[in-house]
C-alpha cells in the first residue's frame, strides 16, 4: 500500500472568512448541520400549523378561522376551508413532515453535526458536496412551499401521490396541474440532495475514522447514520426516476401511470397503456425504506443517550447493531404491505406479509435490549433522559399496532382507517420526533455552547408525552370503528357518533402543539442567554465531549484523536472513574 | 422524577387498554360469511399485542421506578445478559408470527383464493369521481359492452352502454345502490372510470381498491338483512369524503321483486 | 500516549486509514455508481413492466438502418472506454500531455455518440414517434424510448463536460491522477448502462423480416 | 497491496485492456447476430441478458479496475446492488395481472 492513499483524506481548509462563507455557503459540517437543523425546524413548525388547521376543521368543520381567509381567500372563503383546501393541507403536511422533518433533521441535521466529531474527523469526506446537498434540499423545500402560492394551490393527492389522480393534470381536481408538477419537482430535487448526502455519509464513516475507532467502537449513533445513509442511497435512487416519469406524464403527455379509456368529467382522456400500480410499486419501493430512514437515526440517538442516562453500558452493543442492520435489510422486502388491497396480486400480498411480520423480531429485540439496559440503572432523568425513555414507550406502542397491519386479513378491515394514522404517527412521527428532542437536549450544549433550561425541558416533556398519547391513541379506536382517513368531513351515518372523539383529539393536538412553544422559547432563549456549557456537561464518553463547547472550526484543533475503547463505558467494575472517555488512555484516567 | 414517570406510564397504559377491553369503539357486527375469520384474527392479534403492550409499558415503568440515581447502590447488569432475551424474543415472537401467518393466510385465502360459487349473482360495480354505480345483467344474464367514449353523466349513460347496437346492453339495470339477496354468493366485478377508488363495507369486512385499467373480481355472501353504508376509502379527489352508496341486503323474495321492478 | 493502548482487532477497519485502500473520492464515485445503477434499473424495470402489460407494443426497428446505427453507437461508446483506459494509464504514469490527448479522444467519442443518437431521434420524430404517440402501437413505446435513451444521453453529455473539466484541470496540474481515474469510472459506468439499454431497447424491438 | 498502478502499468497492461475491448466487441457482434436470427422472445431475452451481464462484468472488472481493488470493495458493492435490483423483479406478477384482468372495453 503506498503511503499517500493510506492516510485519511485530510481537509486542511483554512478557517472561513466573512459572513457568507462562514454561515451561508459554509463548508464546515457543523454549520451545515445547523443549517439542516433550522430548515427542519422551519418545516416542522409549518407542518404543525398545517396539522392544527386540519384538526380544527375535523373537529369543528363549520368554524371559521379568521386568519385563514386572508392567507388563502380561495381555499378558505370566510375562513372555512373547502374540502380541496383540506386535502392540500394534508398533502403538504405529509410531504413536509416526512421529507423535510423526519428525513432531514435526524440524519442530515444531527448526523452532519455530530458524526464527523464522533469518529474523530475534521470534516465530512466531501465538504463541497455537503454544502451542495444542503442547498439542493433547501431549493426543494422552496419549490414545495411555492405550490401554496400558485393559483390552483398545492396538490390534493396526498404525500403518496397515487396515480392516476396525481398524473392526470388539473382535469382530476384542484392543485393537480401546476401544484402537482411542483410537488414532483420538489421531491425529485430532494432525492438528489439526499443521494449526495448519503454517499458523503458512507464515505465519511468508512474512511475518516480516527486511529483506534474500529467499526466495533463506533458510537451507535454513527452506526445508525451509516445504515440510514445506505438506505437513502438505495431508496432515493428509485424515487428519483419515479418523479421524473410522473413529471413526464404531466408535461410530456406520456401515460406511464395512466391506463386506457379513462373518462374524467365526461371527457375521454387521450392516455393509454399505463399502470397505476407501477407508481405504487416504485413509490413504496422507496417508501418503506424511507420509514426506516426516518426512524433508524432515532434508534441510534436513543441507544447512545440511554447509556448516558442509565450510567451503565448498554445490555448489548453488538445485538443492537445487528438488529439495525437486519431491519435495514428487511425494509427492502416489505413494501407490498402498503398495497395489500391495491389490486396487487393476492399471492404477492401474502408473500409480503411474511417479511413484514419478521421485521418485528429485530424491532422487539431492540426494545428488549433497551429495557434490559434500563434495568438496575442509576437513571439521571434530565430532559433528554426523559425523552429517551419516552421514546421507548411510544416506539413499543406504535410497533405493536403494526402487528395488525402486517396481516393482510386484518388489513382488509383496518387498511384505510384512522388505525393506520395512529400507527404511523406513533412509530414514525412521534418516535422520530422524540429522537430529535432527545438529540436537541443532548447536543445543544455542544452545538451552541450553552445549556438549555432544565425546568422548561421537563415541562415540555410531560406535556408532550401525555399529549401524544391523547392525540394518537384515540385514533386507533377510531380506526377500529372504521373511521376513514383523508376525509375532510364525516358525513357517513356510522361516522357521525365518532365526531366527539375527533373533537377530543383536536383539543389534545392544540394543547400539545402549544406545549411546543415552550420548546421553541427554551431553544432560542438558551441559545443566547443560557448558562455557558462546559466541554462535557453530561459526563458522556464519546469523542464530541472531549473538545470544547462549541468546538473550534476544525473540531480537534489540529490534533488527531486516538480511540482506546468502546463507547458507553459507565460504572465499569474496577474502572478508575465513573465513566471512561473513548479517547483517554488508561494511565491518564488513573492519574 | 422516575417515580412520577412510572405512575404516568401506568395510568396511560391502563386508560389506553380500558377502551379496547370495554369495546367502547369497536367493529360493527359482522354480516358476512368470511367475516368471523377476520374478526377472530383481529381479536387474537389484539390479545397478543395487548398483553405485550401492557407488559412492556409496566416493565419499563417498574425499571424506571427503581432506577433512582440518588440511591447509593451500584448499577446492576441485567441477569443472564442479552442472550436469553434475544433467544426468547426470537422464539416467542417467531411462534406468534408463524401462528398469525398460518391462521391469517387461511382467512385471506377464503376471501381471495377461493373461486366464486358457480351460482353467484353477478353484479358490476363502476366507480367514478364521487359515486358508485351498480349494474345487474338483466333477464338475459349478460352484461353489455362498455364504451368509454359513450360514458356521460350528463345524459345518464354512466356505463357507456350502446343499447342501439348492443343487444346484451338493452336490459342491463344500472342503479346507484347495491341491492343483494341474503345468504346468496355475490360476485362483484369492480372497475373505475377515472381514479383509484375503494369499495369498503365495514360490516362486510371487505375492502378492495378499484383500479382503473383492471377488472377486479371479489366475492362474498351476506348473512344478515339490513341497510349498510358503502364508503370510498382511497383518496380520489376533492369530493372523496362524500363518495358513498348503500348496500341493501334483502330476503330472496323481496330481492326478486325489487329486481323485477327495476327491469321494467 | 502509548501505542499499545490501541487494541486493533482488524487492522484496515480499525480507523486511521482507508479500509478499501482507495481514495475517498473513488469510493464516493463507486457509491454514486451504485445509486445511479438503481435509478437506471428502476427505469428499465418500469419499461419492462409496461411492455409486458401491453399487447400492442410495437417492434419497429429495422435491421438497417436502426440496428446497424445502434451497433455503431455501441462501438463508438466501447471505443471511447478504451481511450479512457489509456488516459488513466497515462495519468498514472505522469504523462500529462498524453493523458489529455486520450481524454480528448474519449470526449470526441462521447460527442460522436450524441450526434449519432440525436440523428436517430430526429429520424424517429420524423416518422411520427412522439412521447405520447407513434404510428405503430402503444404510445408508451415513444415514452419509454425517449425517456430511457434521453436519461442515458444526459449522462453522456454531462460526462463529456465532466471529462472536459478534469482534462483541463489535469493539464494545468490542478487535478491529480486520482481525479482522472474517478472521471474514468463514471465514463465506464455510462458505457456499462448502454450495454443493457442496447439489447433491451433496440435488439428486442428489432423487426428483421 | 494490489493497487491499480502496480498491475496495469506500461504497455503490457494496455494490451490486456485491448483484449478485453476485443471481447466486448465480439460479444456485441454476437448479440446483433442473435437478433438477426429472430429466436423466441423468452430465449432471446435470456441470452441477451446473459451476454449483457458478462459484458457488464468485464467492464466492471477490468475497465473499472474492480478486479484489482481489495476484494472487500467488490463484496460490499455488488451484492447490495444485485439484491436491490432483484427485489424489483417482485413487481412483475402485477404486470401479468393486467393481461388477465385488463379492462375489456372493445
Amino acid at each position: 500500500m503506498d503511503h499517500d492513499s493510506a492516510q485519511p483524506a485530510a481537509h486542511h481548509h483554512s478557517p472561513p472568512q466573512g459572513f457568507i462563507w462562514k454561515y451561508i455557503f459554509s463548508l464546515d459540517h457543523k454549520v451545515i448541520g445547523k443549517q439542516y437543523y433550522f430548515l427542519s425546524l422551519l418545516a416542522v413548525v409549518t407542518g404543525m400549523i398545517l396539522s392544527w388547521l386540519m384538526r380544527i376543521h375535523l373537529g369543528w368543520g363549520a368554524a371559521a378561522i379568521p386568519l385563514l381567509s386572508k392567507l388563502s381567500p380561495n381555499g378558505a372563503p370566510g375562513g372555512v376551508m373547502t374540502p380541496e383546501y383540506y386535502l392540500s393541507l394534508m398533502t403538504l403536511h405529509g410531504t413536509i413532515m416526512v421529507f423535510f422533518v423526519l428525513t432531514t433533521a435526524p440524519q442530515a441535521g444531527f448526523g452532519n453535526y455530530v458524526l464527523p466529531i464522533q469518529i474523530g474527523a475534521e470534516d465530512m469526506a466531501f465538504p463541497r458536496l455537503n454544502m451542495l446537498s444542503f442547498w439542493v434540499t433547501f431549493v426543494s423545500f422552496i419549490i414545495l412551499v411555492s405550490s401554496l402560492f400558485v393559483s390552483d394551490g398545492p396538490p390534493i393527492s396526498g404525500w403518496t401521490a397515487y396515480a392516476p389522480l396525481s398524473a392526470m393534470g388539473s382535469a382530476g381536481g384542484p392543485g393537480l396541474g401546476t401544484g402537482q408538477i411542483l410537488w414532483a419537482a420538489s421531491i425529485g430535487t430532494f432525492c438528489i440532495g439526499s443521494l449526495l448526502g448519503a454517499l458523503n455519509f458512507i464515505a465519511t464513516t468508512l474512511d475518516l475514522r480516527a486511529r483506534g475507532m474500529s467499526l466495533a467502537r463506533l458510537p451507535l449513533t454513527c452506526w445508525a447514520w451509516f445504515i440510514t445513509a445506505v438506505l437513502s442511497l438505495l431508496a432515493f435512487a428509485v424515487l428519483l426516476p419515479a418523479c421524473v416519469l410522473l413529471i413526464l406524464d404531466h408535461i410530456g403527455g406520456t401515460s406511464f401511470f395512466i391506463p386506457m379509456g379513462l373518462v374524467v368529467s365526461d371527457t375521454l382522456q387521450p392516455h393509454s397503456g399505463g399502470s397505476p400500480l407501477l407508481w405504487q410499486h416504485l413509490f413504496w419501493f422507496f417508501g418503506h425504506p424511507e420509514v426506516y430512514i426516518a426512524i433508524v437515526p432515532g434508534l441510534g440517538i436513543i441507544s447512545n443517550v440511554l447509556a448516558c442516562t442509565c450510567r451503565k453500558p448498554l445490555l448489548s452493543y453488538r445485538v443492537l447493531v445487528g438488529c439495525m442492520i437486519t431491519i435495514a435489510f428487511l425494509s427492502f422486502t416489505v413494501w407490498g404491505h402498503h398495497m395489500f388491497l391495491s389490486g396487487m396480486s393476492p399471492v404477492s400480498g401474502l408473500t409480503f406479509s411474511v417479511p413484514t411480520l419478521f421485521i418485528t423480531i429485530p424491532a422487539a429485540i431492540v426494545c428488549l435490549i433497551w429495557l434490559g439496559s434500563v434495568y438496575g440503572a442509576k437513571l439521571r432523568l434530565n430532559s433528554f433522559g426523559l425523552f429517551a425513555i419516552g421514546f421507548i414507550s411510544v416506539f413499543v406502542t406504535g410497533g405493536l399496532s403494526g402487528f395488525f397491519l402486517a396481516q393482510p386479513a386484518i388489513d382488509t378491515y383496518l387498511h384505510a382507517g384512522y388505525f393506520v394514522v395512529g400507527h404511523f404517527h406513533f412509530v414514525m412521527g412521534v418516535a422520530a420526533i422524540f429522537g430529535m428532542f432527545t438529540g436537541t437536549y443532548f447536543w445543544f450544549p455542544k452545538m451552541f455552547g450553552r445549556m438549555m433550561n432544565e425546568t422548561l425541558g421537563k415541562l415540555h416533556f410531560w406535556l408532550t408525552f401525555i399529549g401524544v398519547y391523547c392525540i394518537f391513541m384515540p385514533m386507533h379506536y377510531l380506526g377500529l370503528a372504521a373511521n376513514i382517513r383523508r376525509y375532510s368531513a364525516f358525513t357517513d351515518d356510522y361516522m357521525l357518533p365518532l365526531i366527539p372523539v375527533h373533537k377530543f383529539i383536536t383539543i389534545a393536538a392544540l394543547a400539545t402543539g402549544a406545549a411546543q412553544l415552550i420548546f421553541l422559547f427554551n431553544l432560542f432563549w438558551s441559545m443566547f442567554k443560557g448558562k455557558l456549557a462546559s466541554a462535557n456537561p453530561w459526563e458522556a464518553t464519546e469523542l464530541e465531549w472531549s473538545i470544547p463547547s462549541p468546538p473550534p472550526w476544525d473540531n480537534f484543533g489540529g490534533k488527531h484523536p486516538v480511540v482506546y475503547r468502546e463507547p458507553y463505558q459507565y460504572n465499569i467494575e474496577g474502572a478508575p472513574a465513573e465513566f471512561l472517555p473513548q479517547d483517554a488512555p488508561a494511565q491518564v484516567i488513573r492519574s | 422524577m422516575g417515580k412520577l414517570f412510572a405512575v404516568v406510564m401506568v395510568i396511560i397504559t391502563v386508560v389506553s387498554a380500558y377502551f379496547v377491553i370495554a369495546h367502547t369503539w369497536w367493529m360493527p357486527v359482522d354480516i358476512s360469511v368470511h367475516g368471523p375469520g377476520v374478526d377472530h384474527q383481529l381479536e387474537e392479534t389484539m390479545l397478543g399485542s395487548g398483553i405485550l403492550f401492557i407488559l412492556a409499558q409496566f416493565v419499563l415503568a417498574a425499571f424506571v421506578f427503581f432506577g433512582d440515581s440518588k440511591s447509593p447502590r451500584k448499577v446492576k447488569r441485567f441477569p443472564g445478559g442479552p442472550v436469553p432475551l434475544v433467544v426468547s424474543a426470537i422464539v416467542l415472537v417467531g411462534i406468534e408470527i408463524l401462528g398469525l401467518s398460518l391462521v391469517g393466510s387461511k382467512v385471506w385465502a377464503a376471501i381471495y383464493f377461493t373461486p366464486p360459487a358457480p351460482d353467484s349473482l353477478r353484479v358490476d360495480l363502476q366507480a367514478e369521481q364521487f359515486a358508485f354505480y351498480f349494474r345487474y345483467p338483466g333477464p338475459d344474464g349478460q352484461f353489455g359492452t362498455i364504451h368509454p367514449d359513450k360514458i356521460s353523466d350528463g345524459n345518464g349513460n354512466y356505463y357507456g352502454l350502446d343499447p342501439a347496437n348492443d343487444v346484451a346492453a338493452r336490459d342491463d339495470i344500472v342503479v346507484g345502490s347495491l341491492t343483494i339477496p341474503v345468504d346468496k354468493p355475490i360476485l362483484l366485478t369492480m372497475h373505475s372510470k377515472d381514479m383509484i377508488h375503494s369499495f369498503f363495507v365495514p360490516e362486510l369486512r371487505i375492502q378492495q381498491d378499484i383500479v382503473p385499467g383492471l377488472d377486479i373480481p371479489i366475492h362474498f355472501t351476506a348473512t344478515k338483512t339490513g341497510k349498510y353504508e358503502i364508503v370510498c376509502t382511497q383518496l380520489c379527489g376533492l369530493g372523496h369524503y362524500t363518495m358513498r352508496a348503500f348496500l341493501e341486503v334483502l330476503p330472496q323474495d323481496q330481492f326478486d321483486q325489487w329486481l323485477k321492478s327495476q327491469s321494467q | 500516549m502509548s501505542e499499545s493502548d490501541v487494541t486493533m482487532t482488524e487492522s484496515t477497519w480499525s480507523g486511521g486509514g482507508l479500509p478499501y485502500a482507495i481514495s475517498s473520492k473513488k469510493l464516493g464515485m463507486w457509491l454514486f455508481i451504485v445509486a445511479d445503477s438503481i435509478t437506471f434499473g428502476a427505469m428499465l424495470v418500469a419499461y419492462a413492466y409496461l411492455r409486458v402489460a401491453s399487447p400492442d407494443w410495437p417492434i419497429p426497428f429495422k435491421f438497417t438502418p436502426s440496428i446497424v446505427n445502434a451497433t455503431i453507437m455501441t462501438f463508438v461508446l466501447l471505443s471511447s472506454s478504451i481511450t479512457m483506459v489509456a488516459a488513466v494509464q497515462a495519468a498514472q504514469a505522469g504523462r500529462i500531455a498524453a493523458c489529455v490527448r486520450w481524454m480528448a479522444a474519449t470526449m470526441f467519442g462521447g460527442i460522436l455518440f450524441d450526434i449519432l443518437h440525436i440523428r436517430e431521434w430526429l429520424g424517429l420524430i420524423h416518422e411520427g414517434v412522439r412521447l405520447f404517440q407513434n404510428p405503430w402501437g402503444s404510445p408508451l413505446f415513444g415514452a419509454s424510448f425517449f425517456s430511457l435513451t434521453g436519461l442515458h444521453m444526459t449522462h453522456v453529455t454531462l460526462g463529456v463536460i465532466y471529462l472536459g473539466i478534469v482534462a483541463t484541470g489535469f493539464g494545468r496540474k490542478k487535478f491529480s491522477a486520482i481525479d482522472v481515474e474517478v472521471s474514468g469510472l463514471y465514463w465506464h459506468f455510462v458505457d456499462l448502462v448502454w450495454m443493457f439499454i442496447f439489447p433491451l431497447v433496440y435488439l428486442i424491438s428489432a423487426r428483421i423480416h | 497491496m494490489s493497487s491499480v498502478a502496480a498491475h496495469a502499468h506500461g504497455s503490457s497492461g494496455m494490451s490486456w485492456f485491448m483484449k478485453v475491448w476485443g471481447c466486448l466487441l465480439i460479444l456485441t457482434a454476437g448479440e446483433v447476430f442473435l437478433t438477426y436470427e429472430q429466436l423466441r422472445l423468452e430465449l432471446m431475452l435470456t441470452l441477451l441478458m446473459g451476454i449483457s451481464i458478462v459484458k457488464a462484468a468485464l467492464i466492471i472488472a477490468y475497465f473499472m479496475h474492480l478486479r484489482y481493488e481489495k476484494r472487500s470493495l467488490f463484496l460490499t458493492l455488488i451484492p447490495v446492488l444485485v439484491f436491490v435490483l432483484v427485489m424489483m423483479v417482485v413487481i412483475f406478477p402485477d404486470s401479468f395481472r393486467i393481461h388477465s384482468l385488463g379492462l375489456v372495453t372493445h
